[in-house]
């Protein structure tokens, strides 16, 4: 097969967009449009899906290094040309690309087909249809471009239109503000990136990953203990240390780490379909990959290095005991979905890139599982998402209970099932971390992996063992066999129930089975010798001995490590089944009481503190400033509805500002002058100094 | 050149201003022409048409590097450039205004040949080789647009603007007279009086320049940076572009700043030389403009004003252009960018206009957040069309004004203008607020009652002009290599100072 | 020496005349002293052997603007000085201040001004100003000033048509 | 013979007497009349420049500057006119429906 043919990755979903996003104009037939747009958008993902899949089997079998580039566009070469910027407009096809795209669209087009039953109602759906595959390309283009603006323009595509599918439902206000959080949040990571960006440029004088001539920054970035730039001068180990923080910067924003992670746990507002879709496979996961696609930069400066190990286990640790609280089952997903980002992160932190991808794999599987799973419970609840009022529904649901639980034990690590495999393989390269703080991270990595097995299983106990805790109108009384979801979304359910198609089904069944067996396929007891996905990997990651960086001697033999993280993540699934188990009526440890009154609960309930401190720069000191500004009426509404404290803040000074525009022409006239003479007395001083 | 080969090098200028004269005789003498609503209107897009073809034609004649009447005027690629842009602003302003003057009942052939007229002034600005030419230039692109402005002469508002914007721009227009005298003063050498030419200019100013000489450059900056509406010379642009007539709003927007940016780049470009005396002043300015603009847009509940100050934010973003040609090596690139934002900046401006135009009625201008509320049910396509130059505007990919961002970005870390960079970036951060509320509120937001959306009368215009700018906003978004043969001679201007 | 004179008694006529008009809350006031500062400005022009813009000076600025400012004036009964408000005190300080430092900024520059080279005879100078000369001038095939010329004459065509368009009742 | 730097401090008197009514007059023809007495200035410098280097430079710039102003005196005058026609006011503070 020619690689050319390989474009058509990225290709297909921009087509499926153009005509899901024009088809309202030349299609007037509301039906037959919906029926096209069933057709096309799921199909052209899974089309894509396909060549990568034959794209992956023909060049992965190779031993050669398969980094190919492929021109974009032949019409115009560059891409932009600029003086001595040139850039152009190539895709890589390389391994990391490959298993990024294989991920994308699979786990996407799953979602997209599980997304035909449960849309199916919606008056919205071709426009459903048309943000989604537009997401897909974007994120292809994410993860194919072959230069930092191509990754960057793909990077701030995901991000404008997570903002439109999390505020899909816009009737909800409280979803058009959380997509408003989303984009804001994310602007402050990408302006990080952005930054990163331009100081690559004027410092290798280039932004291609890969060239044709070989003097792509990751070539450039090749070499043991130096980094070139175009003209082979030295780039010094501090320039690296800069711009590799600079770009974790923007891998922190879009992935939601510690101090950035406010963001996401309430975009979970949007529908279920979209949760699963953003937050758990694709979108978040994009700082991992460029984290990866810059290994060969990051293994050059140990600094930067340990602040993404030390972030990552922070993050993913402080995100597991705030999910320890949480009684809405999508916030407890949200945070473990940071928590697992921080796993990923620790992983590219000590240095094992491929097992952070490994891990951006297996949890892209069982996520979206559990967000599928959720809601169906949430849909047959009738909306409700308070684990508080669930209770008992093994009985009502069984098979979102089988999925739910295969999902459950892979995150939580139970041996042999996906999770355990990858999170092993993090855990096993943070104890031999080559900074001496191995132990450290890996004593973390294992509290986390517990406290991961806890609130996992606590959110099974609290959804589906304990008894029943609602109200018979709650549930949906009308359940074909174990209807799972029924084509509308949770903010509309409305006791009208359909016979769940198969496309809801299977769609969670092939996850299922990935969630389960992949991890045994890819991890080091897999066919083919084993580590399947990490010799694949190597070509595209940099080794850290490239940086003069060596990982220690071994903590501890692999089968007693292994041992070890199944015990803890069996110790913890035990002792949330036994907690729970004995408060079955209830299904609370505390009273509600007694946790309002601990002050630990209250403690990971407020994130630690964060919302606080947030509050305090930004609702507190942007209210002072909107108060200084004199807003009221009709602004402070559109305040409000320009996001949270951010634009408070920045409309707070706004308004100061907008006081010196009086309408009187005098007072114009009057800045003016004083602009001009400043100038003038300026320029002035200016000459006189010399 | 003898003056026959400057008046064929300056030709779209002569086409133009015939057209004009050709609109207002036939407005006033032919019945026929009269009666027909749409004449004028459309003489004047084949004027404008016509030129553009002329220029497009003569891209490569060599004749064109030279000046031409004896160093009034530069007729380089530069001034090329800048024509096809302002021609392509004239034209879609022309369109926008068939279907605006017909909903308010403003019909008169006079408005076109004033819209003509400011056009030749705003591409003369571009060319001006000379102070005295540019001052001449400024004033018939203002004197035209103060008529302009207060066109629709019983709207209150309208005429305040009208007021406003004549006598603040006046008196820049005296200080940019005043600074031309000292100029004038300022490079006299022994037994020569002193110079306006910018080519002699060039070679009469030493290693530091006297003080008359700064004090007029500093008062010919007021009255270029008034027009281009650069902070603190801004105060007047909010308040008329409201209160203008919406067409109107858009051609003042984009040309004006289009002939009063190339004249600050040619300027500047002639005065590397003593760049470190000028720098540090243009450096505070970019940095108010872009803090100021994006600050003050954010609260603002009416979509022309909140374009008023993104327009201001926007000369900020163009002005790191200006101060990247203090750089030698950055100059060519500076250019380049400064032009490719010029384009940008004038499509999606110009496309958003012209959105607000479409959508408003015989007896209402569309204008106010609420007004455009739920516009995707309504009218999904002007919606989706208004994200994109939203989107285009707050610099978010795949669309042109990200590429022209990223130009900006790169020429000013080539010019090691750090402070200007990393401040381009901050405020993009802000900048999205508020183009993002606008999307919001069409998207998101349900529509009051009481704001009936009655569309225009006779929209042909207005949608061909919307389609226009959003197609190349997206297509140059994502192929800008369209545009670089117009560009990279556009950078020659360098060799041929 | 007398010349040193007569620009005193000048600058004292055109500085005074200048301060009345920006100082006068009635507009004719204004106007009138406005007339008398142009007047003494055309004959500092012919002092300055600028014959012809000292004619042009009176002709149009005292004669046709001026006549056109009491006229609109007049027209429109704007005789009676504007009631002057408290408001805007700080605006008239600030103003003064910011006028003053312009002022010594602008003397500044001025001041130290010195010709590079000396000035040329009185007679080469009054051969400069007259309207032969200034038309040689401003025809001149090898000379810059044609095309800012013509561009005039669009300006005064856009002014006229802008008059008619800003005046003329509503059809 | 009076020195060059006489006539430009002239000037600057003038213009700066011109920039300051600007700021403090209410009538917007007052304030007009004070642009004016600006452009005036300019004017000054212009002859005063030309005339000791013997040229006729500075006449060009003045017929320039004279043909610009005589321009905008008309338009602004006929916008003055159309505002007193609707509002039979012209004073400059009442004049403010756009602001902030």
């Amino acid at each position: 097969m020619n690689l050319q043919f390989a474009q058509l990755i990225l290709w297909l979903p921009l087509l499926g967009f153009l005509f899901c996003s024009t088809s309202g104009l030349y299609i007037k037939d509301r039906a037959l449009q919906k029926r096209l747009t069933t057709i096309i958008a799921p199909g052209v993902v899974l089309a894509s899906f396909v060549i990568a899949l034959l794209v992956t089997l023909q060049f992965g079998s190779t031993p050669r290094e398969i980094i190919a580039l492929i021109p974009g566009t032949s019409i115009y070469d560059p891409w932009i040309r600029f003086g001595g910027f040139r850039v152009n407009f190539n895709e890589v096809i390389d391994p990391l690309s490959l298993v990024m795209s294989l991920v994308v669209t699979g786990v996407g087009g799953l979602i997209h087909v599980y997304s035909v039953g449960y849309m199916k109602d919606d008056r919205d759906y071709t426009r459903f249809f048309t943000y989604f595959n537009l997401f897909i390309f974007m994120m292809l283009l994410l993860v194919l471009g072959d230069n930092f603006l191509l990754m960057f323009v793909g990077w701030e595509g995901v991000g404008v239109c997570s903002y439109l599918l999390i505020s899909f439902w816009f009737t909800d206000e409280a979803n058009a503000r959380a997509g408003n959080k989303a984009f804001i949040v994310n602007r402050v990571g990408d302006l990080g990136f952005s930054l990163g960006i331009m100081s690559i440029w004027s410092y290798f004088g280039t932004v291609s990953f890969y060239t044709p001539q070989h003097r792509g920054v990751l070539e450039l970035a090749n070499h043991v203990g130096r980094v070139l730039d175009v003209t082979g001068g030295v780039v010094p180990t501090a320039v690296i240390t800069m711009i590799c923080l600079l770009l974790f910067v923007g891998a922190v924003g879009k992935s939601a780490q510690i101090p950035l992670f406010v963001w996401l746990p309430d975009a979970m507002a949007g529908p279920t379909p979209v949760s699963a879709l953003i937050h758990a496979a694709t979108m978040v996961t994009a700082g991992v990959v460029m984290l990866s696609r810059c290994s060969f930069l990051f293994v050059h400066s140990a600094v930067a290095l340990h602040v993404v190990a030390w972030v990552g286990l922070a993050t993913a640790f402080m995100a597991a005991t705030m999910a320890l609280v949480q009684t809405d089952i999508k916030k407890v997903l949200a945070y473990s979905t940071i928590s697992q980002l921080g796993y990923m992160f620790m992983a590219c932190g000590v240095g094992d890139f491929s097992d952070g991808i490994f891990h951006v794999v297996t949890h892209a599987f069982f996520k979206a599982l559990l967000f599928l799973g959720a809601g169906a419970v949430i849909h047959s609840m009738l909306g409700e998402q308070d684990m508080r009022k669930m209770g008992g529904l093994k009985k009502k649901l069984p098979a979102t209970w089988a999925v739910m639980i295969i999902a459950t034990y892979s995150i939580a690590g139970f041996p042999l099932l996906s999770g355990f495999w990858s999170k092993d393989a993090i855990l096993d390269s943070a104890s031999r971390s080559f900074a001496g703080d191995g132990t450290l991270l890996y004593a973390g990595g294992l509290i986390t992996a517990f406290l991961t097995a806890f609130y996992m299983n606590r959110l099974m106990w609290k959804t589906f063992y304990t008894q029943e805790r609602f109200t018979d109108g709650q549930l949906h009384t009308h359940h074909h066999g174990d209807s799972d979801d029924s084509g509308h979304g949770e903010d509309q359910g409305n006791g009208h129930v359909h016979p769940s198609p198969g496309t809801m089904m299977w769609p969670l069944y092939i996850l299922a089975i990935l969630a389960a067996g992949f991890g045994w396929f890819a991890g080091p007891y897999g066919p083919s010798g084993g580590n399947l996905l990490d010799k694949f990997l190597a070509p595209s990651i940099a080794p850290l001995s490239l940086g003069g960086l060596h990982p220690q001697a071994d903590l501890m033999s692999p089968v007693a490590g292994y041992l070890l993280s199944s015990l803890i993540a069996i110790a913890g699934l035990v002792l949330a089944a036994v907690m729970y188990g004995r408060r079955m009526e209830s299904g609370a440890i505390l009273e509600p009481a007694a946790a309002d009154a601990s002050p630990l609960v209250q403690f990971l309930r407020n994130n630690w503190g964060f919302d606080a401190l947030y509050n305090l720069i930004f609702i507190k000191g942007g209210g002072l400033l909107a108060e200084r500004g004199l807003m009221r009426g009709v602004e402070t509404d559109t305040i409000n509805a320009a996001g949270d404290g951010i634009a408070k803040s920045v409309g707070g000074i706004s308004h100061l500002l907008r006081r010196i525009q009086t309408g009187y022409v005098r007072n114009y006239a009057l800045v003016m002058l004083v602009g001009a003479v400043t100038l003038v007395v300026g320029m002035l001083v200016g000459v006189m100094q010399h | 050149m003898t003056n026959f080969q400057s008046l064929n090098a300056i030709l779209p200028v002569v086409i133009i201003a015939i057209t004009g004269m050709i609109v207002l005789l036939g407005e006033s003498c032919l019945a026929f022409w009269r009666r027909s609503a749409s004449a004028s209107g459309v003489v004047s897009l084949l004027g404008v048409i016509v030129a553009g073809m002329v220029v497009l034609f003569r891209l490569d004649e060599p004749m064109l590097h030279y000046k031409a009447f004896n160093g009034a005027l530069a007729v380089g690629p530069f001034t090329q450039a800048c024509t096809l842009i302002l021609l392509l602003v004239a034209g879609l302003s022309v369109l926008v205004a068939l279907t605006y003057l017909d909903n308010r009942g403003l019909n008169q052939g006079e408005y076109y040949a004033l819209l003509l007229f400011a056009t030749c002034g705003a591409i003369l600005m571009c060319a001006a080789n000379d102070l005295i030419v540019l001052f001449v230039s400024v004033e018939l692109l203002s004197v035209a647009l103060y008529i302009l402005t207060g066109f629709a002469k019983t709207d209150k508002k309208g005429q305040e603007a009208a007021l406003k914007y004549f006598l603040l721009g006046s008196f820049a227009a005296g200080f940019l007279l005043y600074g031309i005298a000292l100029v004038l003063g300022g490079t006299s050498i022994s037994g020569l009086v002193g110079t306006t030419n910018l080519t002699t200019m060039t070679a009469r100013i030493p290693d530091t320049p006297s003080f008359m000489f700064m004090a007029g450059l500093a008062l010919v900056l007021v009255g270029i940076g008034f027009k281009a509406a650069l902070a603190p010379f801004h105060m007047w642009a909010p308040d008329v572009y409201e209160g203008a007539p919406t067409s109107v709003t858009g051609f003042m927007a984009t040309a004006v700043k289009i002939g009063a940016f190339a004249a600050l780049l040619r300027i500047i470009s002639h005065l590397t030389g003593i760049a470190h005396f000028w720098l540090p002043a243009l450096e505070v300015i970019a940095v108010l403009t872009m803090v100021l603009g994006n600050l003050l847009a954010v609260t603002q509940v009416n979509v022309k004003r909140m374009l008023a100050y993104s327009s201001v934010a926007h000369a900020g973003y163009l002005l790191i252009a200006v101060c990247a040609c203090s750089s030698t090596v950055a100059r060519p690139e500076a250019l380049q960018a400064g032009l490719f934002y010029l384009l940008a900046y004038g499509l999606m401006t110009m496309g958003a206009f012209a959105v607000l135009v479409y959508l408003s009625s015989r007896n209402h201008d569309c204008e106010t957040v609420q007004d455009i509320a739920g516009l995707v049910k309504k009218e999904p396509l002007a919606a989706y069309l208004m994200a994109v130059f939203m989107l285009s505007l707050g610099g978010i990919p795949p669309t042109m004004g990200f590429v022209g961002k990223w130009l900006l970005f790169s020429v000013a870390m080539q010019a090691h203008l750090v402070v200007l960079a990393v401040t381009l970036a901050i405020v993009s951060m802000v900048a999205v607020f508020y183009y993002l509320r606008i999307i919001w509120t069409m998207c998101f937001q349900d529509r009051s009652a009481e704001t009936v959306g009655a569309t225009s009368v006779a929209p042909t215009g207005v949608q061909i002009t919307i389609l226009i700018s959003a197609a190349m906003s997206l297509v140059l978004g994502v192929l800008p290599a369209i545009v670089y043969p117009m560009l990279s001679a556009a950078q020659t201007l360098v060799n041929h100072l | 020496m007398p010349a040193l004179i007569l620009f005193w008694i000048l600058a004292i006529v055109c500085i005074g005349a200048a301060l009345t008009m920006v100082t006068a809350a009635n507009p004719v006031r204004s106007a009138l002293s406005l007339v008398v500062c142009f007047l003494a400005l055309a004959v500092y022009y012919v002092t300055l052997s600028a014959q012809f813009i000292g004619a042009v000076q009176v002709v149009v600025y005292a004669g046709a603007v001026m006549v056109l400012f009491l006229f609109v004036i007049m027209l429109l009964n704007l005789g009676a000085p504007v009631t002057s408000s408290t408001k805007g005190s700080n605006q008239n300080t600030a103003a003064v201040a910011l006028g003053a430092i312009l002022l010594l900024v602008l003397f500044i520059s001025g001041i130290f001004f010195e010709i590079p080279g000396k000035a040329v005879s009185p007679a080469t100078a009054q051969a400069q100003g007259t309207v032969k000369a200034v038309g040689l001038t401003l025809y001149n095939p090898h000379l810059p000033w044609l095309f800012p010329f013509e561009a005039t004459s669009l300006l005064l065509l856009v002014a006229v048509v802008g008059a008619i368009v800003m005046t003329r009742r509503q059809v | 013979m009076v020195p060059v730097s006489y006539y430009l401090s002239l000037s600057a008197v003038l213009f700066t007497i011109g920039v300051v009514g600007v700021l403090v007059k209410r009538n917007p023809i007052q304030v007009f009349m004070c642009i004016e007495l600006m452009l005036n200035a300019a004017n000054l410098t212009f002859i005063a420049l030309g005339r000791f280097y013997g040229t006729s430079v500075g006449e060009m710039y003045v017929i320039f500057a004279l043909a610009v102003a005589a321009a905008e005196v008309s338009v602004g005058l006929g916008i003055i006119v159309t505002i007193f026609r609707t509002r039979q006011s012209i004073d400059l503070d009442e004049t403010a429906l756009l602001k902030s």
